[in-house]
C-alpha cells in the first residue's frame, strides 16, 4: 500500500526566492497553455500577451494602491490580527483625502495641499482601523468581523456623502463631487494614469516597514503578538498597545492608498464601490503571496497587477474570450501559484508499506 | 521474548538540524526501556516518531515483524501504542469527558463510569463534565495519563509526564506501568532525571544529539557513569545555597496585603493571602498542584484582577497596572509554561531576547548569553519554535540577564529542564537572590523548594496556611501539612 | 406577518451561514464560500433547465463535494494558507460559474417552486436545530470543534485532522449548497451572471458575528436579513436616505456582536482558536 | 539575504526609470480654445495635417458589466452585434466587459494598442478615465454613454426613455385597482427622476381620468445593480398595497418577484427595464421601455467611416435620442421576426376595455388607442432628428414649431407636437443639482412650470424635483 507523507523543506532563502519565481513561472506557463489549448487558442499569442502584460506599464496604477494596502495589512497579519477591511479603509482614505482637498482652504494650496490631504487619508485610514481594533482589545470583538462589516459601511458612508451633502455643483446630479483643484492633483506619467511620487513613497514605506518589523523592539513585538497576547504583555510592552498600533499602521497605509487613489486616479469622490473597486481585497491576497514578508511584497503587487493586466488583454484581440473565462484562468494561476509555493517549500515522500 | 516493536535505522531532521540519526532500537514485551537524554538530545522526536506524529525521513518500524509507517497517531494506535505527552494534548475547550472519549474513540456514556473508577483508584477529584481550560496543568496531567492507561496499551509510551506529579501519584502511576507489563505490554519511559529512570526502567538507552551513546541495564549501572554519557564532558553546576549566608536586610520588597482572587467562573481561588518577599531572599511557595497557586502568581503578575486586597512593590501600589508596567518597574515572570507566556515561537531567538530589552543590544551580547545558558542550537537566527523544551526555558530565562530585575516571580521554572539545565535555573536563581534580588519561586517540587528558599509558604486551597524559616524546615511536616489541608 | 421576518431569502442565507459554521470550526477560514455560493446557484439554475428538481439538486451537491475536496486538497494536502486559497477560489468560481451559466443557461427564466412559509420555519428550525445537534451532541461534532480548537492536540488524541476537514468541508458545503438551491430555485428563479456574488462574504460575517454558534446564527441570521430587506419602509416613512438604510444591516449586526460580548453568554462561546491556522503535523512545535 | 532584496529593489527601480523614459510623450490636441466641464482648459493652436478616414474602422465597446446581464450592457452589446454584421466589410469589432471605473485607463490603453480607433465607452463610471484618454490620445475618437465631458476627439450620446415611461405610466394609471404606484428607483439622479415623473405624469393622467386618486411611492435601493434589494423594495412596496411597478435598476429581479406573486395569487404589473423582459414574467409584464443602441451605433460609424467625425470635430457631438429617432422603443418583447410587441396581448384586452377622453382631442377613446395615439405623436418629430447629434441643437428641442410667416401655414412644425414634461407642472424639490426650477431652494420648495411652457434639455439634464403626486422621502 503507497504512503504518502510530508516533509517540510527547509532551503536557505538565497535557493528558495529564486525557486519560487522558477516554478511560479512554470506554472504560470503551462496553465496559460493548457487555457489556450481548452478554448481553442494560439498559445504562443497568449505568452505574448503574457510577457506583455508583465511589461505593460499599467500595472503600476495597481501596484500603487495594492503595494501600500498589502505592506499596510502584511502588519496587522504578522501580528495574527485579521483585518479584512482594506477596501473600507482605502475608501475612507479616499474621503479623507477629498475633504481636505475640496472642503478646506488647504486644498488650494500647492504642494501643501496635497500633503495635507494624504496625511488626513493616512489618518481616516487609521481612524477607521481603530474602531475595529478598539473594539476587540476591549469588548473581545472579532476584528475579522467588524472590519468585514466596516467595509460596507465605509462605502455607503462615501455613498451618502456624493449622494447627498458632497454632491458637486457641476455634475448633472450625478453622485460625485466636483473635481478636486489642480493644486491638488498629484502629477501623473504623461499616458498612463499613475503618479511617479506616491509610488516612490510605497517603495520607501516597504523598506521602513522592513525595518520597523524586524529591526525595531516594537516590530519585533508586534510580530511577537501572533503567538501570544499574554506573552507580549509579560515582556513588558502593552499589547493592547502594539495591537492598536499594528492595526492603525495597517489602516494607515490602506488610507493612503485611498488618498493617492483621489489625487492621482479619480481625482474626485465616487461613490465607495468604486473606489475600492475590490482592490482591498486583492490586496488581501497580495500580502500573504508574499508569505507577509514586507520586501516581498512589491513583487507579489507587481505579479497580481500583471495578471489584473492580463485579463484585459486576453478579452481583445485574438484571443477575445469573456471576462468570466478570464476570471476563471486567472484564478487558476493563482491557484498554481499556490502549489508552486507547495513545491518549493515542501518534499514529498512516498513509501511502500512492505 | 519476541520482539513487540523494533525501530529500525530512523534518522529524522528538521530543516538544519538533525534530530535523530540512525536509530535503531528493540522493545520486547514486558519491558520497560528507559530512554534517557538531556534537553535536545532527540527523545521527544523518538516517541513522536512512534507515535505517528512524525513520520520518520529514513528508517521504519516494524511491529510484530511488519514493516509499518505511521501517519497519524491514529494509525499508531491501531496497533496499541499510546503515547502520554510532555505537555497535556487536550483540547481546551471541550470537556474532560470528550476529550477521553475522542481518544479512546469511544461514545461518551460508555466510558462515563471507567473513568470514575480510574481516577478514583487514584484518588483524583475532578469533575469529569467540566472543559479542560478549567483544570490546572497537574489536573491536566492526570488526565492525559489516565487516558492513555484507559486505553490499555501494549506499548505505552511515557514522554516525561511523570517528571513533576506528587510522589504518591507518582507511586501508583508506576505500579499502573507495571501491571501493563505484566500483561506483556512494555513501555517506553522518557525522562532526564537520572534517578527516575534507575529506579523504574529495566533498560537504559541513552540519547544525545540524536544518537544512540549508550545501552545499559538498570541493574548494572551506576548513576555517575549514566550523567557522564548523558552529558558528555559538561561539568554539573552544584547548587549551592548562598542566600542564607547573607543577612536579609530592610523592608519587604514586594508585599501581598489580604489578596482575594477569582478564578474563571467567580470562584475564590485565592482568599486572604498576605505574603512578602524581603530584598536578597528567595521564597518558595509550596502546595499541592490547583491549590491556588497558579492564581496567586499570576495575580501577582498582573494577568489576574484582584477582587480585594492590595500589591505593594516598593512601596507602591501596583495592584490595578497591567503586566507590561509591573516588567518595566522590575517584576519579572518565569513562568511554567513557557510556549504560551514565555517566548514567541515564531521569532528568532535574538529576537525573543531583543522584545524584552528597553536598551540596543550588541549582537556580541546575545551570543554571550547563549553560551552562557548553553542552547542548542548556538544560534540566535534560528526560531524559536525548531528549540526543545528545555532550550525554550533557557530563552525565557535569557531575560534576566538583559535588563536586571528587581523580583522575579517563578512558577514551575524547572518543570520542563533536564538536569543540568535545572540546575543552571536554580543557580542563575540563587546567584540572582545572592546579587541582593528578590525570587518568590513557586514550585510544585517540593525538594527544589526546600534547597532554594529562605522561607517556605504552604498554599492550600487558596490560602497560606503556614509560613516557615529555612532553618526550621522539616521535610516530612511540611508534606503533611501540605496534605492535610487539601 | 411570519413572511416579513422569515421568508425563503432567510432560509436560503441560514443553510449558508450554517454551512460555513461547520467549515470555520474545524478550523478552516473558509473564504472560498463566495464562489461556492456564485457556482451553486449557476450550477442550481443551468440543471434546473436541463433536468429536473431533484436531478438538480444532486447535480449541485455533487458540485459542491467536489469544490469542497479541491479547497481541502490546497489546504491538507498542499498546506495553503487559507486566506490565499479561498481568494484565489473565488476568483476561479466566479469565472467559471458564469462561464457556465451563460454557455448552458443563458438568462432564460426557470419554472419556480414555492415554500409555504410555514414551512420556511420549520426547515429553518429544523436545520438549526440539526447543525447543533451535530456539532454539540454528537462525536463527530466533538472530532470537528476539536481541529478547530487545537489540532496538534487532536492529532495527538488520534484525530486524523485533514480527514476530520475534508468531512467539515463536505458537510458544510453541502449545506451551501442546499442555500443556494432554495435561493435560485425558490426566491429568484432566475440566474444573470454574478448571481450570489457576495452573499458568501456577508454569510462569512454572520458566522463570525454568531462565535459560529449555529443557534446564535440563526437568530442573527434573520435579524440581519431582516433588517437587510425590509428597512424600505423607512424610507417611506421617515424619508431616510438610501445609503443610510444599506448601512443599517451592518450597523446592526455589529451592535449585537458587542452586546453578546458584554454579556455572559459570551462565556458560554468556545471560538475555534486555531482558525486560520496552517496546521502541518510536522511542525516541531512541542 | 539582504543584498538580493536590495537587488531587486534596484532591478525593480531601474526597470522603472527605463519605462518612463522610453515611453511616448503625447501632446495635448491642439483645438481653438475649449472651455470644457472640468477646470481644466486648454488653448492651443489647430493642428494642420488633414484627417483622412482609415480603410477599415476598428471600433471597441468597453462595457461596465458583463455582456450576459440582461440589462444595460446587454442592450449595448445587441447594439454592436447589428452594426458588426451590418458593416462586416469595413468594420471590425471588438468588447471588454465587466470594467470598473479603476481599469477603464488600462482597457483603453490595451485597446489602442491593439489598434482600435473608435472607442465607445458605455457607462457614466468611465467618464472621467476616458475624457484623460481622449486627450492624452488625439488621433483616437471616444464616444461616450451617459456622460457630459466633451472634447475634440469625445463625443457624448444617449438614448432617453422619459417619453416611453410616460406611456407606460399611462397604462399603469389605468391599470391600478388601488391607486398606488410604485416605482424603484436605483439612483436619484437626473435621468431616474425624469423617467419617474415621466411615468408619475402618464399616471396621473389617466388616473385622473378614471377618477382615481393616484399617488406614486418611489423607492430608492441606492445601487444600479442589487437584485436582492430590488426585489426587498419592491416586497415593501406590495406590502403598502402596492399594485403596479415600474423600476429603473439594471436586473430582472423586480419582474421575476411580481411573477413569483402572481403565482402565489396577488395580481401585480410591472414594467419592464431597457431589456425585453416579457419571457421573465408573461403574467404580469405590461409593457416597458427598450432600448436601440444600433440606431446611435450606426449613425456614429456610417459618419466616422464617410468621414464626416474626425477626431477634432466631435467637441460638440451630443446625441440626445428620444422616441422619434427609433433609438427607444415601447414595448417589453421582440418577436423572432423582429417586430417589437408593444403591449402584452393579456394586458392589450383589458385596456381596450377602459375607455376615457383624451384631453388632447376630447374623443372618447380606449386607453389602448390613447397610448397609441400619444406613441404616434412623439414618434412624429419631422425636422429635429437630423440635427439631433450636435449638442448646439439642444437649444432647439424645446422648440415645437416655427412661425414662418406665409398664410397658408402659420407655423411649420419641427418637433413631436407632444412632450409630457409640458405646463402645467407642479412639484417639490428633492435636491439642487442647478436646475433653474430649484437651484438655491431648500428641500421641499414648492415648484411649478407654467401652462404650455415645454421644459429644455437642460431643464430635464438637471431634473432635481418630482411632480406632485410622487412620495420620495429619501432625504439625501
Amino acid at each position: 500500500m503507497l504512503k504518502i507523507s510530508i516533509i517540510k523543506r527547509e532551503l536557505p532563502l538565497h535557493i528558495i526566492i529564486p525557486l519560487r519565481i522558477t516554478i511560479a513561472v512554470i506554472g504560470l506557463l503551462i496553465s496559460i497553455v493548457t487555457a489556450s489549448l481548452i478554448f481553442n487558442q494560439d498559445p504562443g499569442t497568449t505568452i505574448t500577451f503574457l510577457v506583455n502584460s508583465f511589461l505593460d506599464l499599467n500595472i503600476f496604477r495597481y501596484i500603487s494602491v495594492f503595494l501600500p494596502t498589502a505592506l499596510g495589512l502584511s502588519i496587522a497579519y504578522s501580528a495574527g490580527l485579521w483585518n479584512l477591511g482594506a477596501e473600507g479603509q482605502i475608501v475612507v482614505g479616499a474621503m479623507g483625502a477629498t475633504f481636505i482637498a475640496l472642503f478646506t482652504p488647504l486644498g488650494t494650496i500647492e504642494y501643501v495641499g496635497v500633503i495635507a490631504s494624504l496625511l488626513f487619508a493616512f489618518a481616516m485610514g487609521a481612524i477607521w482601523a481603530i474602531a475595529a481594533i478598539v473594539l476587540k482589545v476591549y469588548f473581545g470583538i472579532n476584528e475579522a468581523l467588524t472590519t468585514l462589516m466596516m467595509n460596507y459601511i465605509a462605502y455607503y458612508l462615501v455613498d451618502y456623502l456624493v449622494y447627498g451633502p458632497w454632491r458637486g455643483r457641476g455634475v448633472y446630479g450625478y453622485p460625485e463631487t466636483d473635481m478636486i483643484p489642480i493644486q491638488c492633483r498629484l502629477q501623473r506619467v504623461a499616458g498612463y494614469s499613475f503618479s511617479l511620487y506616491p509610488l516612490f513613497t510605497s517603495l520607501l514605506l516597504t523598506i521602513l516597514v522592513f525595518l520597523f518589523l524586524y529591526r525595531t523592539r516594537i516590530g519585533i513585538s508586534i510580530r511577537a503578538l501572533s503567538s501570544s497576547f499574554r506573552a507580549v504583555e509579560l515582556s513588558g510592552i502593552s499589547s493592547t498597545k502594539l495591537a492598536i498600533l499594528a492595526f492603525m499602521l495597517s489602516g494607515a497605509l490602506a488610507g493612503f492608498a485611498g488618498g493617492t487613489e483621489v489625487l492621482v486616479y479619480h481625482r474626485k469622490l465616487v461613490p465607495g464601490a468604486k473606489i475600492g473597486a475590490g482592490m482591498g481585497y486583492t490586496s488581501i491576497m497580495v500580502a500573504w503571496l508574499s508569505s507577509l514578508n514586507p520586501v516581498a511584497v512589491p513583487l507579489s503587487a507587481y505579479y497580481v497587477s500583471s495578471l489584473y493586466i492580463f485579463s484585459l488583454a486576453i478579452q481583445i484581440g485574438s484571443i477575445n474570450v469573456g471576462d468570466a473565462i478570464a476570471r476563471a484562468v486567472i484564478g487558476t494561476i493563482f491557484l498554481l501559484t499556490i502549489v508552486s509555493e507547495f513545491i518549493a517549500r515542501y518534499r514529498i515522500i512516498l513509501r511502500f508499506r512492505g | 521474548m519476541s520482539n513487540v516493536i523494533r525501530v529500525v535505522e530512523i534518522s529524522k531532521r528538521f530543516g538544519d538540524i538533525i534530530a535523530l540519526d540512525n536509530i535503531s532500537l528493540n522493545i520486547s514485551s514486558g519491558e520497560i526501556v528507559a530512554v534517557l537524554g538531556e534537553n535536545g538530545s532527540g527523545k521527544s522526536t523518538l516517541a513522536k516518531i512512534l507515535y505517528g506524529l512524525y513520520t520518520p525521513d529514513r528508517g521504519y518500524i516494524e511491529v510484530n515483524g511488519k514493516q509499518q509507517v505511521f501517519l497519524s497517531p491514529a494509525d499508531a494506535k491501531k496497533y496499541g501504542i499510546v503515547m502520554v505527552s510532555q505537555r497535556p494534548q487536550l483540547i481546551d475547550e471541550l470537556t474532560v469527558l470528550e476529550n477521553i472519549s475522542l481518544f479512546l474513540n469511544k461514545p461518551l456514556n460508555k466510558i462515563y463510569n471507567d473513568i470514575n473508577i480510574f481516577l478514583q483508584e487514584f484518588n483524583i477529584r475532578i469533575n469529569i463534565a467540566s472543559p479542560i481550560h478549567t483544570l490546572s496543568y497537574t489536573e491536566r496531567q492526570y488526565i492525559e495519563m489516565a487516558k492513555a492507561l484507559l486505553a490499555r496499551p501494549r506499548l505505552l509510551i511515557v514522554d516525561e509526564a511523570t517528571t513533576y506529579l506528587p510522589q504518591s501519584m507518582k507511586i501508583k502511576f508506576f505500579e499502573m506501568m507495571k501491571r501493563i507489563v505484566a500483561t506483556n505490554g512494555s513501555i517506553i519511559f522518557i525522562t532526564h532525571k537520572i534517578p527516575e529512570a534507575l529506579e523504574f526502567s529495566t533498560r537504559i538507552i541513552v540519547l544525545r544529539r540524536g544518537r544512540i551513546v549508550g545501552e545499559f541495564d538498570s541493574n548494572n549501572i551506576s548513576l555517575d557513569e549514566l550523567r557522564r554519557v548523558m552529558f558528555g564532558e559538561t561539568a554539573i553546576i552544584q547548587t549551592t545555597k548562598q542566600a542564607q549566608d547573607i543577612p536579609i536586610i530592610k523592608d519587604a520588597i514586594l508585599k501581598i496585603n489580604n489578596v482575594l482572587v477569582e478564578d474563571e467562573y467567580g470562584k475564590k481561588a485565592v482568599e486572604n493571602v498576605s505574603l512578602d518577599v524581603k530584598q536578597g531572599e528567595i521564597v518558595g511557595v509550596v502546595g499541592i498542584a490547583g491549590n491556588g497557586q497558579r492564581e496567586l502568581c499570576e495575580t501577582i503578575i498582573g494577568l489576574r484582577k484582584v477582587k480585594k486586597g492590595q500589591i505593594l512593590f516598593e512601596g507602591r501600589d501596583i495592584t490595578h497596572i497591567p503586566p507590561n508596567k509591573r516588567i518595566a518597574i522590575g517584576l519579572y515572570y518565569i513562568p511554567e509554561d513557557p510556549f504560551r507566556d514565555g517566548v514567541f515561537l515564531n521569532l528568532t531567538v535574538a529576537e525573543n531576547i531583543k522584545i524584552f530589552s528597553q536598551r540596543k543590544i550588541e549582537r556580541k551580547a546575545f551570543q554571550d548569553i547563549i553560551s552562557k545558558l548553553n542552547i542548542i542550537p548556538a544560534n540566535p537566527g534560528v526560531k524559536v519554535h525548531k528549540l526543545s523544551g528545555g532550550n525554550v526555558q533557557k530563552v525565557v530565562l535569557s531575560r534576566i540577564f538583559i535588563n536586571i530585575p528587581k523580583v522575579i516571580v517563578a512558577y514551575n521554572p524547572t518543570r520542563m529542564l533536564d538536569e543540568y539545565s535545572s540546575r543552571l535555573v536554580a543557580s542563575t536563581l540563587t546567584k540572582f537572590a545572592s546579587l541582593g534580588g528578590s525570587v518568590l519561586l513557586f514550585s510544585e517540587d517540593l525538594d527544589e523548594a526546600l534547597a532554594m528558599g529562605n522561607r517556605i509558604a504552604v498554599m492550600s486551597r487558596g490560602k497560606v496556611i503556614g509560613i516557615y524559616n529555612y532553618t526550621a524546615i522539616n521535610r516530612s511536616e511540611l508534606e503533611k501539612v501540605m496534605v492535610a489541608y487539601a | 406577518m411570519i413572511e416579513s421576518i422569515l421568508n425563503v431569502f432567510t432560509l436560503s442565507m441560514i443553510f449558508i451561514v450554517l454551512g460555513d459554521i461547520i467549515v470555520e470550526r474545524s478550523g478552516i477560514v473558509n473564504l472560498a464560500i463566495d464562489g461556492m455560493v456564485t457556482l451553486a446557484i449557476a450550477i442550481s439554475y443551468i440543471s434546473i433547465l436541463r433536468f429536473g428538481f431533484i436531478q438538480a439538486l444532486v447535480v449541485t451537491l455533487v458540485v459542491a463535494v467536489t469544490i469542497a475536496l479541491i479547497v481541502s486538497f490546497f489546504i491538507n494536502i498542499l498546506h495553503a494558507s487559507h486566506i490565499l486559497t479561498g481568494l484565489s477560489m473565488n476568483i476561479a468560481l466566479y469565472g467559471v460559474s458564469v462561464t457556465i451559466g451563460i454557455a448552458l443557461g443563458g438568462g432564460k427564466a426557470i419554472r419556480q417552486t414555492t415554500l409555504p412559509s410555514i414551512y420556511v420555519v420549520v426547515y429553518t428550525v429544523v436545520i438549526t436545530f440539526m447543525v447543533w445537534y451535530l456539532l454539540y451532541r454528537t462525536k463527530v461534532g466533538a472530532i470537528i470543534r476539536a481541529c478547530g480548537f487545537n489540532p496538534r492536540a487532536a492529532e495527538t488524541l488520534g484525530v486524523r485532522v485533514w480527514r476530520v476537514r475534508t468531512m467539515a468541508l463536505s458537510i458544510g458545503y453541502t449545506l451551501i449548497a442546499i442555500g443556494s438551491y432554495i435561493y435560485t430555485t425558490m426566491y429568484r428563479g432566475a440566474w444573470l451572471p454574478y448571481s450570489g456574488m457576495g452573499s458568501g462574504f456577508l454569510a462569512l460575517a454572520l458566522a463570525m458575528a454568531s462565535s459560529w454558534h449555529p443557534l446564535l446564527a440563526s437568530i442573527i441570521t434573520i435579524l440581519f436579513v431582516y433588517f437587510y430587506t425590509s428597512m424600505y419602509i423607512l424610507q417611506l416613512a421617515y424619508g431616510v436616505s438610501a445609503a443610510v438604510i444599506n448601512m443599517l444591516p451592518f450597523i446592526v449586526s455589529i451592535a449585537i456582536v458587542i452586546l453578546i460580548q458584554i454579556t455572559p453568554i459570551k462565556k458560554k462561546l468556545a471560538i475555534p482558536r486555531a482558525l486560520g491556522e496552517i496546521y502541518f503535523k510536522e511542525e516541531r512545535a512541542v | 539575504m539582504k543584498s538580493q532584496y536590495i537587488m531587486l529593489l534596484v532591478g525593480l527601480l531601474v526597470g522603472f526609470i527605463i519605462g518612463y523614459i522610453t515611453i511616448p510623450y503625447y501632446i495635448v490636441p491642439v483645438t481653438p480654445a475649449i472651455t470644457v466641464t472640468t477646470t481644466i482648459t486648454t488653448t492651443v493652436t489647430t493642428s494642420p495635417t488633414p484627417y483622412i478616414p482609415s480603410e477599415k474602422v476598428r471600433a471597441a465597446w468597453i462595457y461596465v458589466g458583463p455582456v450576459e446581464d440582461f440589462g444595460w450592457t446587454y442592450m449595448h452589446d445587441v447594439g454592436r452585434r447589428v452594426v458588426a454584421n451590418l458593416f462586416k466589410d469595413w468594420l471590425d469589432t471588438t468588447y471588454i466587459e465587466s470594467i470598473s471605473k479603476e481599469k477603464t485607463a488600462a482597457a483603453i490603453d490595451q485597446l489602442i494598442k491593439l489598434g482600435y480607433t473608435v472607442i465607445f465607452t458605455t457607462s457614466f463610471d468611465h467618464m472621467d478615465p476616458t475624457y484623460d484618454k481622449a486627450l492624452e490620445n488625439p488621433n483616437i475618437m471616444f464616444f461616450h454613454c451617459s456622460g457630459y465631458k466633451r472634447a475634440p476627439n469625445m463625443a457624448t450620446y444617449f438614448a432617453d426613455l422619459y417619453q416611453v415611461y410616460y406611456l407606460n405610466g399611462l397604462m399603469a394609471g389605468a391599470l391600478t385597482k388601488t391607486g398606488r404606484i410604485g416605482y424603484i428607483a436605483a439612483i436619484t439622479i437626473p435621468e431616474v427622476i425624469r423617467h419617474i415623473n415621466a411615468f408619475a405624469i402618464g399616471a396621473m393622467e389617466t388616473g385622473r381620468l378614471l377618477n382615481k386618486n393616484i399617488t406614486v411611492y418611489v423607492i430608492e435601493i441606492g445601487e444600479w445593480y442589487n437584485p436582492d434589494k430590488a426585489r426587498a423594495a419592491a416586497q415593501t412596496l406590495i406590502d403598502m398595497g402596492v399594485d403596479v411597478i415600474a423600476f429603473t435598476e439594471d436586473s430582472t429581479a423586480t419582474v421575476e418577484f411580481a411573477e413569483t406573486m402572481f403565482r402565489q395569487g396577488k395580481e401585480v404589473y410591472v414594467f419592464s427595464h431597457y431589456s425585453p423582459m416579457y419571457e421573465y414574467g408573461p403574467n404580469t409584464v405590461v409593457s416597458g421601455q427598450l432600448v436601440r443602441w444600433e440606431v446611435i451605433y450606426t449613425d456614429i460609424l456610417t459618419k466616422v467611416k464617410a468621414g464626416i467625425y474626425t477626431p477634432s470635430n466631435l467637441g460638440n457631438v451630443d446625441y440626445w435620442y428620444l422616441l422619434n429617432t427609433g433609438a427607444v422603443d415601447l414595448g417589453a418583447h421582440v418577436y423572432p421576426n423582429g417586430t417589437v410587441m408593444h403591449i402584452n396581448p393579456k394586458f392589450e384586452d383589458i385596456l381596450k376595455t377602459i375607455t376615457v377622453k383624451d384631453t388632447i382631442t376630447g374623443e372618447t377613446v380606449t386607453v389602448y388607442d390613447l397610448v397609441m395615439r400619444r406613441y404616434q405623436l412623439m414618434k412624429e418629430a419631422p425636422l429635429l432628428q437630423p440635427l439631433q447629434n450636435t449638442a448646439l441643437t439642444h437649444v432647439y428641442e424645446s422648440m415645437i414649431k416655427v412661425a414662418i410667416g406665409t398664410k397658408h401655414i402659420e407655423a411649420q412644425i419641427i418637433a413631436a407636437i407632444f412632450d409630457p414634461f409640458t405646463g402645467p407642472l407642479t412639484g417639490y424639490c428633492i435636491a439642487d443639482y442647478g436646475s433653474r426650477f430649484c437651484s438655491g431652494k431648500a428641500v421641499g420648495a414648492l415648484i411649478s412650470v407654467a401652462e404650455g411652457e415645454r421644459l429644455t434639455h437642460d431643464d430635464l439634464w438637471k431634473m432635481d424635483w418630482f411632480v406632485k403626486g410622487v412620495v420620495y422621502r429619501g432625504k439625501m
